[in-house]
């Protein structure tokens, strides 16, 4: 975990409110894992006041050594907003990297079975790094991105150039199948033979079907989840999610024993 | 010695706790330190008060358990904490490493659960200080809130003051009519320093939902926004009461801690400061130790207090 | 019609007092509306609440009198004003030329004074209503202020009521420890409606002279930061008056004009704002408008307490 | 008084802590006199909230035709640090102008006496502009500019461009006689004939000094006042000062019924 202030390198706009900013910060880089986020600031007032959790989207690197990170954001409202109007050479905050990262399958098990990304708008985000340190591991790895609408399709082009397949949904048929990525996954799934490893990360009631079907085949399944947060280190107990301990529930934080939590243990099923 | 280069004489005592600076972590905003210690050398603070302690475990609150306001944040976050035994057993230990006094935060709702929270604390050798936060409602009295009743207040306080040898700390409640009276009954009961203030009360409303942002209707009000509110309870208390007084609110610049003492603060709290700028306690302890430097004062005690009024 | 496409249906009822819109400019923050309507259309507005008004004409406080703070301001004008009876000859003309609401704010430092103004406002014609500014010491009862004491409140109230058949609000302050009681007092006593609030005590130092800011030490904040200090209040007094009530404090967004009416307020009033915004009010009254229309809310009175608390 | 949302059309940095910022805006810059002043956001969130006074200090014409306003702002707290950091293009809301100008002799008394400007650090933004208008009018002008030392000193190139005599006064004798300006004043008033008409902005015991000259040497003298604002319009009453009635005192509005004064009427004397 690193506290730093960066001055932004370049922000560069996409489709549908999302941009993406880079940093150059060799500590972060180099100590960020899939799933891993940090807190960056939205400006230097006190309004807005607190940090915005934010996915590492991808590694920066140079001569193979990681010497920066990128951040995909959506504007969603102030802060975001803020952020968006930032030009290179703004400073910003930024803590990280932190909570807990994806549980990558051990190396071995890897050929056995596909490991399927489903994520919906700017859930996408942290999937790129996980698919890329997948693939370098040697896993067959397979992508399910929905969206309203084709402009809110995110990381194509990540997974195009990690030669990721990938299956398109979009709400209103804009792009690739008409309806809920649950859908494609769904179709997948009955296809596939084996029990996949998923991870998602989207919508709520998406991440609640997804994790219908991982129940229903019987998959194992990570979810990435976001909760309000006033610190992004634990100490504020502001972002806990109830968690079934077999006998009993607690709250766990989010932002220290997630945002990756074993879907099986959020009550959902 | 707090001054990086040793020249400023930042020791402040808040009656009998001598701390090396006037530079405390707020209770609720830091947990019991482990992952500020990840951030911050917590050798280099005054002291902790840690996350408030009940006598059994608190799960707290359902979420969504905070929302951002505009120069501040509104919480409820439900006094989730692990209980005080689990505290002086799982995590007392990792404080006792560190060179700063821990304060523990005690509630209840009921004076017996102070009580027994309070005699845990007594027994607990790393423990310096205790602090009662007597913003819970007391569920005996109607759910009435200790911190907005002079009886009540007493009352927990002489309680807890028999309970425990150790320097007892009244943490105040901000929405009442008259906090000097509060403060008054908390003394004569036996308090040996006022913290001034809690949180406070607010709400905010998704329009969309038409419903509260926050599962619990309203919670508490902290950040910058509550800076003048406190600096003026705490200038009210002082009119009233002559215990060793704790600012705190708002704190996340210099001129912030400088007002607090100027007022009549001996130390001050940093709470939310820690979310958006987790080393910020750290850095006022320089900023502090500089300034007292470059005003060549020998020693910051002299700030405490110092405020003139009335004519020139 | 408020609305510039005239589609959307703004007008309110406070008690008797039909506003076009639930818009009104705050006590103490646009004068007598002489320099506002420079630069915003008064008619499009619901109403204004003009400077506190008392018997005698008033020079109010020695400055320095305000003091920025983060998100807002300190003020300790002191009510300096004409006097009723300047007011009632000399701006009242001006304000009847146009088509909106002219609320009287009205203090004394004895229930007589308040009792005179009264008289006076109830036999202008121009005057529409009369809100009872109640944060004032009562100088007859050591100097404690009308507003933090149910009996005064009920006292003044019940006087003012007397002396005038006008619709008459009363504005509270929020520096008690349960507002509610302080609504039922007024309620009892005959108000036709609460606002809430009043501004919150707070303070501010200058460090390097080791001075306060203000003159009076302490002054008045408004602004931003009181926004969910307000509206908890708000909410606090919805939950025990059934009277109209008016919400106060920190409006400067549409957002918040809507979390006060969810809450249950009938209109706003807009004060700080006016200063560093100075056609705010107008902007929301077409905000307002436009939202009503793409929500498809046929009138603004459906969003009136339409908060929903509890489970889902 | 126009409240108009304002590009900034360029920033231009001068020594000692001072820069002036150009705005566009015919409406505003034709109803300008010397004196005005306008109110203007330091940045768009709520810290800091209120919008800070500044005077007119230069018209921009363009064939004649005045198109746009400067101002002269030294860097002080916290909203001034915020515009200095300001770049062309960045908003900002300015109302105005704003107050009661200076009071110009009548035309036909212009030659009788001369016009002295005495000013001190930024307290000259507003004397250039009545320079101008003053010497347009063919009247004798003659400035006295005082700073702490010499890259305190503002406005000299304005009044070599305008041909206005300078005598300057530094603390530290950087430049100029060395003491405060009204040692350089109090000079001239002792040389010249006549009752100069006298017009001051700085720090208040600076404007005082001169009140005091001025009363001896039976000198009509406006001051330009500063006092913390909260409208600039006259709405809120924070920017009292008490003024003399003979009879009685009140405090009267330094943005509505000044910010220029008859010095005569503040108490001073
Ligand atoms: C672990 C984690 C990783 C995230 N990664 C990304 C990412 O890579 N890209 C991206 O665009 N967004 C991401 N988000 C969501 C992002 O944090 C919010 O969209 C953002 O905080 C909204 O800020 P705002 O000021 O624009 O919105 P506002 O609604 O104005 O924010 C008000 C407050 O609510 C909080 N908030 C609002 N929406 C969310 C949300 N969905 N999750 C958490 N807090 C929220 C804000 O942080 C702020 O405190 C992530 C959230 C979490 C918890
Ligand atoms: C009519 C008038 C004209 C002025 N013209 C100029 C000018 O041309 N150039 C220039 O540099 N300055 C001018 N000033 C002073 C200028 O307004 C202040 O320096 C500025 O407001 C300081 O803001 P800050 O945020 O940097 O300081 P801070 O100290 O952070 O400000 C805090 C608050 O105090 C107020 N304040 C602080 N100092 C002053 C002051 N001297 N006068 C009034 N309010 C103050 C601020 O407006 C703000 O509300 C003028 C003031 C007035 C009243
Ligand atoms: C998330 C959160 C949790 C808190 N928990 C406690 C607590 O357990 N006990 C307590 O006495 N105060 C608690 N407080 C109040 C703080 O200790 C402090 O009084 C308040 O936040 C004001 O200071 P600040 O503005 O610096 O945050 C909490 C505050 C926050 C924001
Ligand atoms: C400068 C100033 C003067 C005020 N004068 C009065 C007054 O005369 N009477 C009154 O009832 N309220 C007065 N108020 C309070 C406002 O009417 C309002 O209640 C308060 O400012 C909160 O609203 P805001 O946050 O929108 O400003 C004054 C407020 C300010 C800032
Ligand atoms: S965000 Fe503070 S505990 Fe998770
Ligand atoms: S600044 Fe508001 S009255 Fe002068």
């Amino acid at each position: 975990m690193f506290e730093r202030r960066l001055a932004l390198e370049s922000i560069h706009t996409l489709s549908g409110r999302c941009f993406v900013l880079r940093y150059r910060c060799p500590d972060i880089a180099a100590a960020s894992l899939p799933g891993h986020f940090v807190m960056i600031s939205a400006g230097d007032a006190i309004d807005p006041l607190l940090r915005r959790p934010m996915a590492i989207y991808r590694i920066v690197r140079e001569a193979g050594a990681a010497v920066g990170f990128t951040l995909l954001v959506e504007r969603t409202g102030r802060g975001t907003t803020l952020m968006a109007r930032a030009r290179a050479g703004d400073m910003a905050d930024v803590l990280g990297p932190l909570g807990r990262p994806f549980r990558l399958p051990a190396t071995d098990v890897l050929d056995d079975e596909e490991d399927l990304l489903v994520m919906g708008g700017v859930g996408a985000a942290p999937f790129p790094l996980l698919a890329e340190v997948l693939v370098g591991r040697g896993a067959r790895v397979r992508a399910f991105v929905g969206g309203r609408s084709r402009e809110d399709l995110r990381c194509l082009d990540d997974f195009a150039q990690l030669d990721v397949p990938v299956h398109v949904a979009t709400d209103d048929g804009s792009a690739g199948h008409c309806g809920f990525v649950t859908g494609a996954l769904e179709a997948h799934l009955q296809r596939a033979a084996g029990r996949p490893r998923i991870y998602s990360c989207g919508p709520t009631p998406m991440m609640r079907a997804v994790d219908e079907l991982a129940a229903r085949h019987g998959c194992d399944h990570q979810v990435s989840l976001e909760a309000p947060m006033g610190c992004g280190i634990g100490v504020c107990l502001s972002c806990v999610v109830p968690v079934d301990r077999g006998d009993a529930w607690i709250y766990q934080r989010i932002c220290r024993e997630g945002p990756v939590f074993d879907a099986a243990t959020l009550g959902w099923r | 010695m707090s001054d990086p280069e040793g020249r400023a004489d930042l020791a402040v005592k808040v009656g009998d706790v001598e701390l090396s600076n006037p530079m405390l972590l707020a209770s609720g905003t830091v947990g019991y330190g482990e992952e500020m210690a990840e951030l911050i050398d917590l050798n280099r603070l005054g002291g902790i008060v840690v996350k408030g302690l009940s006598l059994e475990p608190e799960r707290g609150n359902e979420p969504q358990r905070i929302v951002e306001v505009s120069g501040g944040m509104l919480n409820s976050i439900g006094l989730q904490n692990v209980g005080a035994d689990a505290f002086v057993q799982d995590k007392l230990p990792f404080l006792e490493q560190f060179d700063l006094k821990v304060i523990a935060n005690v509630w209840g709702r009921t004076v017996e659960e102070y009580v027994g929270v309070a005699r845990r604390m007594d027994a607990a050798d790393g423990v310096h200080a205790l602090e009662l936060n007597v913003s819970c409602p007391n569920i005996k009295e109607g759910g009435i809130s200790f911190g907005t009743d002079p009886v009540q207040i007493h009352a927990v306080t002489a309680a807890a003051r028999a309970a425990t040898e150790k320097p007892l700390w009244v943490k105040l409640a901000p929405g009442v009519t008259d906090i000097g009276v509060m403060a008054r009954a908390a003394e004569e009961a036996g308090a040996d320093a006022l913290s001034v203030a809690n949180t406070i009360r607010g709400m905010a409303v998704d329009v969309g939902r038409r419903r509260p942002l926050l599962a619990t209707i309203y919670g508490g009000l902290s950040g910058p926004v509550m800076f003048p509110i406190a600096l003026y309870l705490l200038y009210e208390v002082s009119l009233v009461s002559s215990l060793p007084l704790i600012g705190i609110g708002g704190v996340s610049e210099l001129d912030h801690v400088l007002q607090y003492l100027t007022v009549g603060a001996t130390a001050v709290q940093i709470g939310t400061a820690n979310f958006y700028d987790p080393t910020a306690s750290q850095r006022l302890v320089d900023e502090l130790a500089r300034w007292c430097c470059d005003e060549e004062i020998p020693t910051v005690r002299e700030v405490i207090g110092s405020l003139q009024v009335g004519e020139l």
